[in-house]
């Protein structure tokens, strides 16, 4: 069932696959925006780097949050899925697994291509890749909470954003720590352990949430 | 003896409770907050160090001490509310989330103004700053989520939700400490070298910060009972106020 | 007596923009909060017709 | 059985319904009307358990439907004025994947058979956004033609469709009644159903 | 007639009050989150400063454009403006207006204290401000013009960003480069006119585009 | 006058008509019908001048409605399935706005009134999305009683609206139409209107 949800998702996203390129190019866009605002030097842009990029893939990831559940609830399809006789929580965790494949995944791929934009080395390269692919999956999940809470209310677009940002910041702060600590050639075993655990407990937790703030904004 | 709670988790009951628990806790508040600031401008010496601007500690620390332990209330009784669908909880939760907010806003603005002499910048990216800001956007999410539903159980539901996730938040943010090279004070106490000014100084925090705790359980049942009477203005038992029936 | 005079109070040690920068918007947001929650009952007992005395 | 015991429902300050009973067995109608904004589509959501009642019961053969859960939804099909049909897909997919949804999950072969029965043939592989209103209304009927749940619950089913197909859907819930089917439906139009028995709930 | 519109749309967002703040907040929320994924350093941090807080006001105003039509043209209200006595760019305009005074005004307002946060020198702020209060207009009105060609098109949101970004772009670096200009002891007035050149072409061009793109989406 | 000339049209690969012409003088009514799909909106939408014919001309007056543009509207009031109406405004507030778009200020006192008389009272000041669907629909349906425009173009205007609300709505059509208005309407429901002359045109 998990599976007609995630098949569901990914060929609605190819019926219209401007819709996937357009998540990674308002990524790349982003990322190549800060130069022109900060200027041209080298060596302020490598330390910037990790940074941008987290933050970039942190705000691409949750743009295309407004998508996620705010169709079907238009269209009536949450309402089946509510009445389904599959588990909520089942539905929920396809949706993000399907949000994660269709925004996460391309931002993990592009992201060492932009990582040579701001001269990064290669290992750092590897860490930011790693990384981004640990923290995105906990973005897509946490970012449904947020967006199944403030389905169907007006400017829910903004409102999300300002819900889910604090619960971004933990993965943020540890997905772009590890980048820098490998460039100033430190350890960054902690800061991929504390991303797994994050990412364990909101794979455990965060279906439930989601499936109780569902049936609390549709009751 | 069987303390009937249920009672107590009536909305009609609890606003008068409230009612009469008020005025108390505003006395104490008063009280607290002058003999606070008696010590904190007459009794407390100068600082080696910082000289008279510390005295900002006064209601620094107590206002950085109530943003935090007020979310964590505010997140208890909104889970409970959640959980066992008592609306009172719902009620309380909404009411504590403005003063939190305040006490947070403080935190920040007090530091803020205690940053600029210190290490000469208003604000630095440090770990317990970027925490107590971060809760600020947790308060401030929670109010416009529950000030964007209309129905008003689904938003202390939804509420809820949101606050008990962020609750997972706190402690990450609040031991980044660790993880960050901070510019932030550690203990209180390292501030003064005697014994004796420390105690002084100590006192003078405590005090105020019970006085912030009065103030706040004030506040909060003032706000719980205008809530109580928004919601249940339709009820029985209000129309009778009307009537000018007094209950006890 | 701490102080030697007002004006030693006020300036505090030349820190007096910063404390009273502290205190006085403390106190700005105390009093604000208070007002609007004072504010916020008495409007809603007017539209409900209550008369405060009675409910306390 | 579905049985409503004494149901209160109010929305914000308006009381729609209060000490509502009624039951409905094997092969029963219960047709709801009202004038617009009496409560009907309220009522309907409530039954199939999408909100909840602020007094009263909703049981199922003697089960509080909350309780059943997803045992209720396997023997249940809603169909809102909301038809949850997709803009972008066919409507060969769309009706594919509604109906692995409520758990019946059909090959393409049955779910154009199926379009064809109700009169969309030739349009099966359009993009919903393209059909007319009524066509998409129909993409949200054939549902009701391949599924194999007993209840049925449906808020104005017949908006937007023609008379032939007026006349499709009427022989659907005959046949399901006559199975021993139960369905609860609103409707503004007239329509006669020959049923066992069918039950009129006015709502004012 | 343009002020109904103005009206309606103030109306609108006074109606959610939390929408003009959740704006607000989420470019707060931007600002506040480069630190964090850069690192605490107030000497990197103040030379990113005016790039940072114009890329966010950039992004919140971009973010809202999604509003400008998307909730008329699916209630069918866009119907009826087209098929309004009113000329259409002067209801465009006035939709242009209603978005900035809700999305562009209250960034302008908390720009100086943002800055603050990274240590900007006092007349950096007022640079800034004034820059933001100039350019921010310009995003609304370029912005509408994006909005009204992507109506409709599943993944508008982000597709609207792709289209609008590179036309941002120009506002973006002179906007920000007054700022850093000014930092540096060098005269920031070229940069000024150019904003005001910007401001002036749009204002008449905009709604004239925009207008003949709403005709064509709905077409 | 209200000419069609020769009017062809077709969506995707799929010709709707072709050839069709008629004229529609003041006070006659056109009722437009057909199965779902047959092209009724369509043909709705383009007499209103929100799309364009592929062949053939539609004329008021005998001037081109895409040449005439403002002064055209200035005279049509045009009400398809989707009503226009916002979420988050209250009745009034929706019914002085859609007014004030199509050039026809109001006060508040007549929206009232004009509310009250399609039978909203009670309801002016509730945010339109707490509305059942026939309210909602009544809410879009009031501007009829105020706009002072000669050619109402309606798309299936009965829909979700219970018999008191149809009458109402069949009143004021006669009451337009007796004003030397022009009414081209859809419906799949019966309604008996006595024009002075009453066109039928099915399509197919
Ligand atoms: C905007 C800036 C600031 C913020 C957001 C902030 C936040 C906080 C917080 C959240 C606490 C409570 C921590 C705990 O309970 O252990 C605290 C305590 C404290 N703060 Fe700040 N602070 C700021 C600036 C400053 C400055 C500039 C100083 C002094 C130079 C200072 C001195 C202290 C002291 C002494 C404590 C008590 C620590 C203890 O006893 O545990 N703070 N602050
Ligand atoms: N928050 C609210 N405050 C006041 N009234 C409300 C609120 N929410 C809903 N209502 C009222 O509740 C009723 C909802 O009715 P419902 O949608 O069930 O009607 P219905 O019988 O399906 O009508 P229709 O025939 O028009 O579809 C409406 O009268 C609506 O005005
Ligand atoms: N791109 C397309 N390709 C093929 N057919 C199309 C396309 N777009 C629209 N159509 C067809 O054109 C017709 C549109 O009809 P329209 O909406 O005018 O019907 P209608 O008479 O209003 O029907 P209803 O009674 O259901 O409202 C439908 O049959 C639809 O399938
Ligand atoms: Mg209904
Ligand atoms: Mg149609």
């Amino acid at each position: 069932m998990i599976l007609w949800i995630i098949k569901r998702d990914l060929l609605l996203a190819m019926r219209r696959r401007a819709d996937v390129l357009t998540t990674l190019f308002f990524f790349i866009i982003v990322v190549s925006l800060f130069p022109l605002g900060v200027g041209p030097e080298m060596n302020t842009l490598r330390i910037m780097a990790p940074g941008i990029v987290w933050v970039a893939a942190l705000l691409a990831s949750m743009l295309a949050l407004g998508r996620m559940f705010s169709g079907d609830y238009t269209d009536g399809t949450l309402e089946q899925m509510l009445l389904s006789p599959v588990s909520l929580s089942a539905l929920v965790m396809g949706k993000a697994i399907a949000h994660w494949l269709i925004t996460g995944v391309p931002l993990v791929l592009i992201a060492p291509v932009l990582g040579i934009q701001y001269d990064l080395p290669a290992e750092s390269l590897m860490v930011l890749t790693l990384s981004l692919l640990m923290g995105t999956p906990v973005l897509s999940l946490i970012g449904a909470i947020g967006a199944a809470l403030t389905l169907g209310l007006r400017g829910g677009g903004v409102l999300v954003s300002l819900l889910v940002l604090p619960l971004y910041v933990p993965v943020l702060i540890f997905g772009a720590g590890a980048v820098e600590a490998s460039a100033a050639g430190l350890g960054f075993e902690a800061h991929f352990s504390l991303l797994g655990a994050f990412l364990l407990v909101s794979v455990v937790c965060s279906p439930w949430a989601t499936a109780a703030s569902l049936r609390i904004s549709m009751g | 003896m069987a303390i009937n709670w249920f009672k107590y988790a009536s909305p009609a009951t609890f606003y008068f409770l409230a009612g009469r628990m008020i005025p108390f806790f505003t006395v104490v508040a008063v009280l607290l907050l002058l003999v606070g600031l008696y010590i904190s401008f007459f009794v407390a010496p100068t600082d080696f160090q910082q000289s008279e601007a510390y005295r900002i500690i006064f209601i620094h620390v107590p206002a950085a001490w109530m943003s935090m332990f007020l979310y964590l209330i505010m997140a208890f009784w909104a889970g409970i509310g959640l959980a066992f669908n008592t609306r009172l909880s719902s009620m309380v939760a909404s009411a504590i989330a403005p003063t939190g907010a305040m006490f947070t806003f403080l935190a920040l603005w007090t530091g803020a103004w205690w940053g600029k002499p210190m290490w000469g910048a208003w604000w630095v990216w440090d770990a317990r700053l970027t925490s107590e800001l971060i809760l600020l956007f947790l308060y401030i999410g929670f109010m416009s989520l529950q000030a964007a539903i209309d129905d008003p159980r689904r938003a202390d539901k939804a509420g809820a939700i949101i606050a008990l996730v962020g609750v997972v938040n706190i402690p990450i943010i609040y031991f980044s400490v660790q993880w960050w090279n901070t510019l932030h004070q550690g203990a209180s106490v390292s501030l003064v070298q005697s014994p004796k000014m420390a105690t002084a100084m100590l006192t003078g925090m405590l005090i105020m910060a019970l006085a912030a705790w009065m103030y706040s359980i004030a506040m909060i049942l003032i706000r719980t009972r205008s809530i109580i009477l928004e919601r249940e203005s339709r009820t029985a038992w209000v129309s009778e106020l009307k009537e000018g029936v007094t209950r006890s | 007596m701490k102080w030697e005079s007002l004006s030693a109070f006020i300036s505090m040690g030349g820190y007096g923009l910063y404390v009273w920068g502290s205190y006085g918007v403390a106190l700005l947001c105390v009093v604000g909060e208070i007002f609007l929650v004072k504010k916020r009952f008495r409007t809603l007992h007017k539209e409900l017709g209550l008369n405060e005395k009675s409910s306390i | 059985m579905l049985t409503a015991n004494n149901l209160g429902f109010s929305r914000g300050n308006h009381k729609l319904f209060e000490n509502l009973s009624f039951s409905i067995n094997e092969g029963e109608l219960l047709l709801v009307s009202g004038s617009n904004g009496s409560g009907k589509t309220s009522l309907l959501r409530l039954l199939c358990g999408i909100s909840t009642p602020d007094e009263g019961e909703i049981l199922w053969n003697g089960a509080e439907i909350r309780d059943l859960g997803e045992d209720y939804y396997r023997v249940m099909t809603y169909l809102g004025h909301l038809g949850g049909i997709k803009d972008d897909l066919t409507a060969i997919e769309n009706l594919r994947i509604s109906c692995a949804l409520a758990g019946n999950e059909i090959d393409e072969g049955q779910a154009k058979e199926a379009l064809g029965r109700i009169g969309l043939v030739g349009r099966e592989m359009l993009p919903a956004k393209v059909l007319s209103q009524g066509q998409r209304r129909r993409v949200a009927l054939a549902r009701l033609l391949v599924t194999h749940t007993k209840v049925w619950i449906l808020d104005e089913p017949l908006t937007a469709l023609d008379v032939t197909a007026v006349d499709m859907i009427r022989q659907l819930l005959e046949h399901n009644l006559s199975k021993g089917g139960l369905v609860v439906m609103t409707t503004h139009q007239e329509m006669e159903i020959s049923a066992v028995t069918s039950q009129h709930l006015v709502l004012s």
